[in-house]
């Protein structure tokens, strides 16, 4: 294993320490070491919070700061946080106003989020949650609340914190994120699989010369295992599962979002990229905006996700306002 | 013996801790064919947690069960936290008013760990969880208290009944988890929680096992 | 080779056309189409340029943008771009007071960039260099002009991009830079080797259980191969190299940037620089800012860089500058 | 006939493009030893857009000296655009008055080449660069007009200092370039630029060969 490590098992508190060291701009710690919030001050609006495992960088932790979450539980590697994490997460964020919890959907997560749900509202803390399920590829269209929450969810958080930030109410954060989520579908492509450094190796296999289609963020399998193809057949491939599955129509507007699965190099994301826009250009659907970069990872593995969300007038402004996280900076 | 006194009862804690500590490399093995490869590693930080926490403690089985079980829910998370944690707190929550253990008492608490995990997962037998694995383990215990079976004779019946519904999962399609995602391609393997479970069965029926034939040598 | 590619001949066009696809808010294409510049309008100031092979995202397209470069020259992969690539993108940066061309010390690019001053000068546009030459491994101190440019050209041009909005002559704006790489050091660790992808496999090799210090950001092999160590015995060896050879002291305020080479999963990013930090810190240096993430990468390599800058008052100003391009955003 | 016709020149001009396509492979192969594997594919780049533009064109070897220099200096970048570039092009500025090239006219030639490469890089004899061949099979050609040596005994001279002179390389440590980082993990392979001159330097001297032969047949 090629890998800069020290022990495996405390791999998650020291890249949290590194972490807050260097964008301490951006986050703070909390009395909880598995809980960061955002240096912006609590302000009386309703909290936005996520969590999840590590290993998947810039996700989650990434996406607290300005207009983005406002603290995150953060998991060992390919792990739920613990409950506890969770509800400290939403404690911190607490301005009074209620907080939501969006997170993804994996059963260590609705696990633990129903537990601290219970246990915040034992402290007099109304917590709502939004569960992403934006791959399409993990369960058919009609089994919806089974599918996982992959890359999607940088779209949820960067429209809550929008909301909460506009000094929406509780409800109308959760319904903005809930029509956020809806209108998203993603799929992803495994080229290489990646290795849990306490594991030490790989624990599935992705064959050379072939790839893995609807992979999941833990490199759960997909929807099929097909030979490996040009950037321009796997844009087809991908646009082809996600469009129809909403589905997207001419006179759409759209945001895309193209990333890495975290070796894959940025140069070949462009390469995906610059076909997949032709492909949704011609069907009359029009692109927004973009993001094409590594956003949401898993560890060293190759490959790339594809992630389309429906907008309308609401979520347009929400997308569109600033923001500034470690994973996501939008300027001015 | 019948019963051991559940404050004599830290040699199960132990054994519990060892059995995890040993299968460790196994449980992963186990995950990693058709889940994420860590259940080893998860399970085995939570337990060695906990034996660094109790090991100059006085501490009886139920109490045990208690802080095990919370820092498996407040310090390991994932799946395990909620569902062994909520499992291990339920048993020592209807147990710690015991001061003796018997099988009835250790029917109970086993069948309140499992209706507390029926609380917060959906799984069912046959779901291909470590339910397949609990459940049965459950109901041979209860059959043992209606047809008046030793604690000892019970423990081997429970040991073979989890063994059993381990085993069953291998047949199973996942329907719960990580590996639910792989559909029909998660048949023909065990499920790891499953297999942890009949591993922290079996070591608890056999410290249990030695606890009441200690007492019956010094009786 | 599991890549994602469509002919590997076209692979710089087709990312380009991606990357302007994407980046429409920060960057703009000209008539030559290996040359991209910021969509800032031109100002009557300096311009700033830079340029080199592709194969090293975000640089060096993604350095483009309000605060750093103006314009920028791209090269096929680990190729330095043409003189008439450069010379273009002088002209696309040129605001009428001269332009800075700030670039890596490289054989291809010293002669391209040395035949497009020459041109530029034809043409009556007055074009000066500030060759990076940061990485301390690549030749003894006393042969510091024959050092490569890494991960330090990064600081350069963030330096460079502030001079220059403060309005600063095309003098002030070099001498700035080079105060800059002259305050600048580097080291590469390289963990695994690269594939050229019109080549198809990589050629050099860097056995598992090895580790390369001192490599290049082609794989240039460094000072010594040895056995992979831990992530604190890294940072303490990059640390061992960078320190001394300024040498930064006691007293100094310094930025540090720990850059990935592309495949090395960020989390371990930040487990390196919590040790950097530490051991930097130990030693009375007060860290003023730092950048942990995939600054300078080497399409699929693993492995990261360490570089540090000595701080004066003048090249804070300039390093905290707000700036907005696709590699460094630093907001508002 | 001891000359040929600087507009009857275009098969040279295709001789060199077909020498690098059937040794693109190669040329990066040796690349890759010491230096990042492209040279190659950055040569057979330029040449075959080369090849492109004057397939069906009428054109003088002078011109397409200038032509393939100006693709590669224009177009191609990287180290060889500068370099073979700049050879070219003054192989071009001197030869393009030429109307009949003999070994004279070739000598000055090659030697204008050598002059402007000296002029932007720093490379001597002896630093493992392409100099090492171009060098000798400069002197090789000015030795053979001193010493009043037919065409085509000078150009088989040439193409012996021409080899000689890449093989020296394999002995050197490289002083410029990418290689030159290895230092003495430099020793023992040839040097790519040397050796992509000498396969351009043979075909050239080949194919003048085959005009003056054609030329000598039709006399
Ligand atoms: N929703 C669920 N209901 C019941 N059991 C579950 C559920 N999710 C996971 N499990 C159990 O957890 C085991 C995996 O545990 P582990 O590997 O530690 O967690 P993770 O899947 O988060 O990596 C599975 O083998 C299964 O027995
Ligand atoms: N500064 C230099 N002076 C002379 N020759 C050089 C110099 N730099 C490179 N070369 C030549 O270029 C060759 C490498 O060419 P190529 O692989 O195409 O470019 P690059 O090194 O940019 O990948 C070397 O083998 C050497 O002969
Ligand atoms: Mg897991
Ligand atoms: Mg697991
Ligand atoms: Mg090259
Ligand atoms: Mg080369």
């Amino acid at each position: 294993m090629q890998r800069i490590l020290n022990d495996p098992d405390n791999i998650v508190d020291e890249m949290l320490c590194g972490f807050l060291k260097t964008h301490n701009d951006i986050v703070e710690k909390t009395t909880n070491s598995r809980v960061v919030k955002s240096v912006e001050p609590v302000k009386e609006r309703v909290g936005v919070v996520t969590g999840g495992g590590s290993g998947h960088k810039p996700a989650f932790i990434g996406y607290v700061g300005k207009n983005m979450c406002d603290a995150v539980a953060v998991g060992e590697i390919c792990s739920s946080p613990t409950a506890v994490a969770f509800l400290d997460a939403c404690k911190a964020a607490n301005g009074g106003k209620g907080v939501a919890c969006l997170y993804g959907n994996y059963s260590g997560d609705n696990m633990n989020v129903k537990m601290a749900v219970k246990m915040a509202a034992k402290e007099g803390l109304e917590v709502k949650t939004v569960v992403a399920n934006d791959d399409v590829a993990s369960a058919p269209k009609d089994q919806r609340e089974k599918r996982r929450g992959v890359a999607g969810e940088i779209l949820m958080w960067k429209v809550g914190g929008a909301k909460a930030n506009m000094d929406g109410s509780l409800d109308e954060v959760i319904v903005a994120v809930q029509k956020a989520i809806d209108n998203t579908r993603s799929v992803g492509i495994g080229l290489t699989p990646c290795v849990l450094p306490a594991v030490g190796h790989a624990n599935f296999e992705i064959e050379p010369g072939t790839m893995e289609v609807g992979i999941g963020h833990h490199g759960e399998p997909g929807i099929e295992v097909c030979a490996l193809e040009t950037a321009n057949e796997m844009a087809k491939r991908m646009v082809d599962v996600v469009l129809p599955d909403y589905p997207f129509v001419a006179g759409d507007e759209v945001v895309v979002l193209v990333s890495g699965l975290g070796a894959t190099p940025v140069m070949e994301l462009y390469v995906l990229y610059n076909e997949i826009e032709k492909l949704i250009s011609e069907k009359g659907i029009k692109i927004h905006r973009s993001y094409v970069g590594n956003y949401f990872t898993s560890l060293e593995m190759m490959g790339a996700t594809l992630t389309v969300m429906k907008l309308d007038d609401e979520l347009k402004t929400l997308i569109d306002m600033p923001a500034n996280s470690v994973g996501l900076k939008q300027c001015r | 013996m019948r019963t051991f006194n559940n404050n004599e009862g830290k040699p199960i804690l132990m054994a519990m801790v060892k059995a995890i500590q040993e299968n460790k490399g196994y449980l992963s093995e186990v995950d990693g064919l058709i889940g994420d490869g860590d259940h080893g590693m998860n399970m085995n930080k939570g337990f060695t947690v906990f034996e660094t926490r109790i090991k100059d403690k006085d501490i009886s089985f139920t109490e045990g069960l208690d802080e095990l079980g919370t820092i498996l829910l407040t310090e390991i998370g994932g799946s395990m936290g909620p569902i062994y944690g909520t499992i291990l707190i339920d048993m020592s929550d209807v147990g710690k008013t015991f001061e003796k253990i018997g099988l009835k008492e250790f029917s109970t608490m086993l069948a309140a760990g499992l209706e507390g995990l029926t609380g917060i997962v959906e799984a069912k037998v046959g779901d291909k969880t470590l339910v397949d694995t609990l459940a049965p383990a459950v109901d041979s215990l209860s059959n043992a208290v209606a047809e008046g079976k030793s604690f000892s004779v019970a423990l081997a019946e429970m040991k073979i009944a989890a063994e059993q519904g381990k085993e069953s999962t291998k047949e199973l399609v996942a329907k719960f988890g990580r590996s639910s995602r792989l559909g029909e391609r998660s048949r023909g393997v065990i499920d790891a929680g499953a297999t942890s479970c009949c591993i922290i069965l079996t070591a608890i029926a056999d410290a249990i096992d030695i606890l009441l034939s200690e007492k019956h040598e010094l009786a």
